[in-house]
């Protein structure tokens, strides 16, 4: 008889790559399904264009470098998903694809594909989109616009408050009935998703929680110091991208850090620069720079906050 | 010591015939590069005031602008440079006004580093096109996405309104600053 | 503020080398380790300030007012080499132990188009003697954190399997490329 | 490596720039204006002529003059002589091409410190008569030229949806961002790596990008 | 309660031979004897084939200071002296011995009822001569550890009664059985290292083994004794989280407990010593469990060293017919074996047999970074780095990432999701260095 013989450890949990990959798209879901409501038919078209095109991306990339069909750990659909929630509704569908192929193949393929990009690729497909189509990424239209007979252009909440100094009510913020990108505006979906993969131990704690909470309070010392010009910390938090960006995008396992403290780190950085950016740049949003610059940091967060060995001295 | 006497000499000479060339070069090049600045200058007051003829540069602290007349010599109006900060580096601007000042007649973007595609656009006729004729009180305001109603309003340019809002504020305070200024 | 203004824009919003494309060559040569990237950067920091300084004395106190423009360009590289040459015999008599950190990527700098840039932005911005000062160092620092974070990410890319084509050059100036894309967050920070 | 050993056809000091040795693909010098100004075809090709001429004069004078030149100042003195050449390129450029001069900005003094130029001093003709170094300096100029050429193309394809001007699409603007220059650049050497492995099995490695000539003093 | 930080909890699996009392299995025929089975160098035979030998007889020895002797466990004739499969992997030389009567039974062992009448020296003498070594696994020859370096004051002597390992439940009915015996080599350690204070650490799910031990140290008086309760969580019974769950001393890097005043030794050991030293009796069974969803009855035996594991399965009612894997050691850090017919050496605490159902071969991925090896090393290393290092044979930065700290638990590739093989990477990388050296 042969007996299977295999390394330590003999057991093993059962958490697996894919059904990682797995837990985050039914985590996203409600949001998409909430992107469809407000933005109709539109809003499921880039999904489904964005997720089509990141796979068959991924696909063909495996074929000409002749390397294993990695389609099925699901990774190639979080991105085109994560990537068609973060874009305007009224994102043409070409854009869409250039976007999702870039996120694909330069953000990814191109690092070693999985487990090997330094930023998260989604994010990377929509700075792309943000550098290309400046005009069609900043557009955007409101919502239930699939109502009427035309698309009603709008502004966003963090754009009407950079520009006009208007806030949007805290219950509109909550429920997602105004404009902004197809996966972003309902706040409260998106933290539930968020406590979701929280409780399914998808994600830590330490990163969501460093970086909304430091957004709120650097964001509410700049509200102290001028209310008339500076919105308050809640607005931060539930305006924009940021419960998108904190739940989902900054807690991309692969492009942060692995260690505690580090993550602490990345999520107060992103955490100043997101309220920088907003505040003082020439852009309403800064969710998505924010954390592509502490991906960016990274190595050097993982160098300088390992933990102290046990034993070693203090 | 004989070495670097020669290392000495040798620099020495190398450094002497490139100042030398130089010299030559730079007068042949100078009154060329005078030229240009001036055809550039003229082009655009030409354009911000159409009809003049002839202009005289004014200096008055940090702000220059040039009094227009035409061919008869009576004076048009006046072109004012006008300098800011816009998205990403210094903007700079010509703007006309008539001699009665009650009306923008032109205004033209000298320089600008905007962001290509979006910003940039305020180099683009479409948007600098919007000054000429506007009214010169109020001070300029931009609406956004809607059609200017008010004759002293531009529309920003969609997705850039920060470079709109630049050149508008950039053109407002230069103005402020001429009328001070006579 | 102005100087502020000045400092923050050299260094992140208009960063050196992620949007002059000034110091691209040591940018690609010296940034495999932390270490060496991180001496070369302080390096090229000490040597910009310094350049910034002299540059600015010899354009407004020589060239200036005795009309040589066209020697500009001439004297502006002459004195950066010759500082980057007595730098390098200054520190090797003080400070060995600086000297073996810093002293091999000194001559490097002599050719980094940065310095020079710095001298001729400088120059051509009219600049004072304070701002050339902050801008020489903003720069330097700006250099040294593009430098340290590409260090850092082609570190961790040695143990990723890059395809082989890609590998040095062109992988590091893609991520020169994401991470200039990263940095346009900062745009429009200075406007207004 | 400039084939002192064995002395190469002149054709072939001419031919090599272009494609094995060419400075932008294959040997990685002179990056900064490559990536800087090549946001149209036409910039990258005034900006490759300018590079060549600067490269052409500087390398046939120091060849003329190599052998008057002590060692320990054959750096100090080759920097002026190739800063002599690019205030002459510049101040022609400001005098009858103000437009270029304009959109090339300060990227025509930074050819001075362009390690081409500097390389092939220091490498090619502090070593060769002027004859030859003239050759090579033609033909890695041409080369230079070439690469900037053909970024600025398909920068300016992508960018602004023309080419030289003529046709017309929805541009991709990133491509004229610095971004997209580091990211253009960075694809075109990854396939000219490609390109270079499938049509010679046998690699010569690239040399560094700093060449030998920066480390002697 | 007590514990270490990170660490995992994985499934115990420990029900079905915990309430089972150790058996004594039968002296097989034929026993299989390595000449190694303890941390250190190995031993040369002190017999001959064709000789005779009795049951306890030393039949192999060594000089060397970190060594152990071995010792016949049956009475019969040396068949052969040769490399024979080890349950390590290698094939190691071993004594096979048949049994067959013997005229001589072997000289009458010299025993000792108290402690009393024992030096130091002499305790250690009497450990070594009986080859007693570590039985948690390690093998670690036991008169080494209570053998203090000069100027190396112990103060505890830490009895390891965690058993941390999921499936393992020997040291469990030890503690149970043997409960005075244990104490009593406790004390025994203690004098001969010089230690004042006697603590036995315990994990919680067992609770019925705490009662026990408390019971019966409450009756000591010779030491400042007590047991620790701590919480049930893998790998406390590794020799460094315990010293700093119980004592919150940290061992230093590359160092032993010795290193904090700490002799860590396991509970079934200090019964060995107990066994030495009052019945003269050198180290020739262990209790073993033979568990598992692949053995038809679990049970938990007292077994002679050297019997195949063959005999002990055959014992249990023998495989299951789903039984695809026979693991010596617990799941976690146990090493899977290619036939039945390694012998029981002193460090084999378990045998475990596990079905195509806990097998199902996981597909590996790539690194994700999720951290999770992170915060579960017990250590605080960053494993999936070091894996990385390993992997791509940068031995340097393994090393300056504190790669030889590691100590092998296995909580790393328990957690990943990415299935990769982290500590068989570091295990390489550790012995590149050392062959580098």
């Amino acid at each position: 008889m042969n007996y299977l013989i295999a390394p330590s450890p003999h057991q093993k949990a059962s958490l697996t790559v894919p059904g990682m990959m797995l837990l985050v798209i039914f985590a996203l879901l409600p949001a998409a399904i909430a992107g469809f409501i407000f933005f109709g038919l539109r809003a499921l078209g880039l999904i489904l264009v964005c997720v089509a095109t990141a796979v068959a991306t991924e696909y063909l990339i495996n074929k000409i470098m002749k390397k294993e069909a990695t389609i099925f750990d699901w990774s190639a659909v979080v991105t085109g998903l994560l990537l068609a929630l973060s874009v305007s509704p009224s994102l043409p569908y070409y854009a869409a694809i250039l976007g999702s192929i870039f996120a694909i193949a330069i953000g990814k393929q191109l690092f070693g594909g999985l487990g090997y990009n330094i930023f998260n690729p989604a994010l990377i497909g929509r700075a792309f989109l943000a550098a290309a189509f400046p005009v069609h990424i900043t557009s955007y239209v409101a919502p239930f616009f699939w109502r009427g007979v035309e698309a009603v252009s709008s502004a966003t909440p963090l754009a009407s408050m950079k520009f006009q100094q208007q806030l949007t009510p805290y219950g509109k913020l909550l429920v997602g009935n105004i404009a902004g990108c197809v996966g972003e505006t309902s706040a409260l979906l998106l933290l539930l998703g968020g406590l979701f993969l929280l409780w399914k131990k998808v994600i830590g704690w330490r990163i969501p929680v460093s970086y909304l909470g430091t957004a709120a309070l650097f964001g509410g010392v700049f509200w102290l110091i001028d209310p008339a010009k500076y919105p308050d910390p809640i607005f931060h938090l539930l305006a924009g991208g940021l419960m998108l960006g904190a739940w989902f995008m900054a807690t991309d396992l692969v492009t942060t850090p692995l260690t505690k403290k580090g993550m602490l780190v990345f999520g107060v950085g992103a955490g100043i620069l997101v309220v920088v950016i907003r505040l003082f740049s020439g852009l309403p949003e800064g969710v998505m720079y924010s954390i592509l610059i502490m991906n960016a940091l990274v190595p050097l967060i993982n160098r300088y906050t390992r933990p102290r060995i046990l034993g070693r001295a203090k | 010591m004989k070495k670097i006497a020669k290392m000495i000499i040798v620099l020495s000479v190398i450094g002497l015939v490139s100042g030398g060339v130089l010299a030559v070069v730079y007068q042949w090049a100078q009154p060329k590069i005078i030229a240009n600045q001036i055809k550039e200058t003229d082009a655009a007051v030409f354009k911000v005031l159409p009809g003049t003829k002839s202009y005289k540069k004014a200096v008055s602290g940090d702000l220059t602008y040039f009094n227009c007349f035409d061919k008869q010599g009576r004076k048009l109006g006046t072109a004012i440079l006008c300098k800011g900060n816009g998205y990403q580096g210094e903007i700079r601007l010509m703007v006309g006004v008539n001699n009665d000042f009650s009306k923008f007649t032109g205004m033209i973007v000298l320089e600008q580093l905007e962001t290509p595609g979006l910003g940039a656009k305020i180099a683009e006729q479409k948007f600098y096109g919007q000054f000429t004729g506007l009214a010169t009180k109020p001070p300029i305001e931009y609406v956004k996405a809607v059609k200017p109603e008010k004759p002293n309003e531009i529309q920003a340019i969609t997705g850039a309104t920060i470079s709109s809002r630049a050149v508008v504020e950039i053109i407002n305070k230069s103005v402020k600053q001429w009328l001070e200024t006579k | 503020m102005d100087l502020l203004i000045i400092f923050i824009s050299a260094a992140v919003v208009n960063n050196f080398v992620l949007s002059y494309f000034l110091g691209i060559c040591p940018f690609l040569g010296v940034s495999n380790k932390l270490e060496k990237a991180f001496s070369m950067g302080a390096a090229t920091t000490f040597v910009m300030v310094l350049a910034a300084m002299v540059t600015w004395l010899i354009n407004n106190l020589i060239l200036i007012p005795f009309g040589l423009p066209f020697l500009q360009y001439v004297s502006f590289i002459i004195v950066i080499a010759s500082l980057v040459q007595f730098v390098e015999m200054f520190i090797r008599k003080t400070s060995p132990t600086l000297y073996r950190s810093l002293g091999i990527f000194l001559p490097l700098i002599t050719t980094n188009c940065a310095i020079l840039g710095l001298a001729l932005l400088s120059a051509l911005r009219e600049y004072n003697f304070i701002q050339s000062v902050i801008f020489g160092l903003a720069a330097g620092v700006g250099f040294t954190l593009a430098l340290c974070i590409m260090a850092g990410i082609r570190e961790e890319l040695d143990l990723a399997p890059v395809p082989e084509h890609f590998k040095g050059a062109p992988i590091t100036l893609i991520i020169a490329g994401l991470l200039a894309l990263a940095f346009m967050g900062f745009a429009g920070m200075l406007s207004g | 490596m400039a084939g002192n050993k064995v002395k190469k056809s002149l054709f072939h000091e001419f031919i090599k720039g272009w494609w094995d040795e060419n400075p932008v693909f294959r040997q990685l010098l002179g990056m900064c204006p490559t990536l800087a100004v090549t946001t149209s075809a036409i910039n990258g090709l005034s900006m490759g002529l300018a590079t060549s001429f600067v490269l052409i004069c500087s390398s046939f004078i120091i060849s003329l003059i190599r052998k008057l030149i002590p060692n320990q100042v054959r750096i100090a003195s080759y920097i002026v002589v190739i800063a002599t050449f690019v205030t002459m390129a510049d101040l022609f450029l400001k005098g009858i091409f103000p437009d270029i001069s304009k959109a090339l900005g300060p990227f025509v003094p930074l050819i001075v410190v362009n390690c081409v130029i500097l390389g092939r001093a220091e490498l090619f003709a502090s070593k060769n008569n002027p004859g030859r170094a003239f050759v090579d300096a033609f033909g890695m100029g041409a080369g230079f030229t070439i690469a900037l050429l053909v970024l600025g193309a398909v920068r300016e394809i992508f960018g602004s949806g023309t080419i030289f001007g003529f046709l017309s699409f929805e541009p991709l603007v990133i491509m004229i961002l610095p971004a997209g220059a580091f990211i253009t650049l960075g694809l075109l050497i990854g396939l000219m790596n490609y390109l270079k492995d499938i049509t010679k099995a046998k690699e010569q490695p690239a040399p560094a990008c700093l060449p030998a000539g920066r480390q002697a003093r | 309660m007590k514990t270490f930080s990170q660490g995992i909890h994985p499934k115990y699996s420990k029900g079905k031979t915990r309430g089972k009392a150790i058996q004594e299995l039968p002296a097989p025929q034929r026993v299989v004897i390595p000449l190694h089975q303890h941390t250190g160098a190995a031993c040369e035979p002190l017999v001959k084939v064709g000789d005779q030998v009795f049951e306890g007889q030393k039949i192999g020895e060594t000089s060397k200071f970190i060594s152990a002797p071995v010792h016949a466990s049956i009475s019969g004739l040396v068949k052969k002296i040769e490399p024979m499969p080890h349950p390590c992997g290698t094939d190691v030389m071993s004594v096979v011995i048949e049994a067959a009567p013997v005229a001589n039974s072997g000289l009458p062992a010299k025993s000792y009822d108290s402690l009393a009448e024992l030096s130091p020296d002499k305790i250690r003498k009497i450990v070594r001569e009986a080859g007693i070594v570590g039985l948690g696994g390690a093998a670690f020859p036991t008169h080494v550890k209570l053998t203090p370096p000069e100027g190396k004051k112990i103060d505890t002597i830490l009895v390891n009664g965690c058993e941390c390992e999921p499936y393992i439940t020997a040291d469990h009915r030890l503690m149970l059985e043997k409960t005075e015996e244990i104490i009593f080599g406790a004390r025994a350690a203690a004098m001969a290292t010089g230690a004042q204070r006697i603590i036995i650490g315990i994990e919680n799910n067992k609770k019925d083994a705490i009662e026990r031990m408390k019971s019966v140290v409450r009756k000591q008086r010779d030491f400042q004794s007590a047991v620790i309760v701590l919480k049930t969580k893998y790998p406390q019974g590794g020799e460094k989280m315990l010293v700093k769950a119980v004592l919150n001393r940290e061992v230093p890097s590359q160092g032993l407990p010795l290193d904090v005043g700490v002799v860590v030794i396991n509970v079934g050991t200090a019964a060995a010593i107990m066994e030495a030293i009052t019945r003269g009796s050198p180290l020739t069974k262990r209790v073993v469990t033979v568990t598992g969803p692949g053995i038809k009855e679990p049970k938990n035996l007292l077994v002679r060293v050297g019997t195949t594991f063959k005999d002990v399965i055959d014992q249990c009612g023998g495989l299951t017919e789903t039984a695809n894997k026979v693991i010596m050691g617990g799941p976690m850090m146990g090493i899977s074996q290619y036939s039945q017919d390694v012998p029981v050496v002193k460090a084999t605490s378990c045998i475990l047999v596990l079905t195509k159902k806990q097998m199902i071969e996981e597909k590996v991925y790539p690194c994700i970074k999720c951290s999770r090896c992170v915060d579960h090393c017990p250590v605080f290393l960053l494993p999936s780095r070091l894996a990385a290092f390993s992997e791509k044979a940068k031995y340097g930065q393994f090393e300056d990432w504190g790669g030889a700290d590691c100590i092998e638990c296995g909580c790393c590739a328990y957690v990943c999701p990415a299935k990769i093989q982290i500590v068989q990477w570091i295990k390489l990388a550790k012995l590149k260095l050392r062959q580098m050296r």
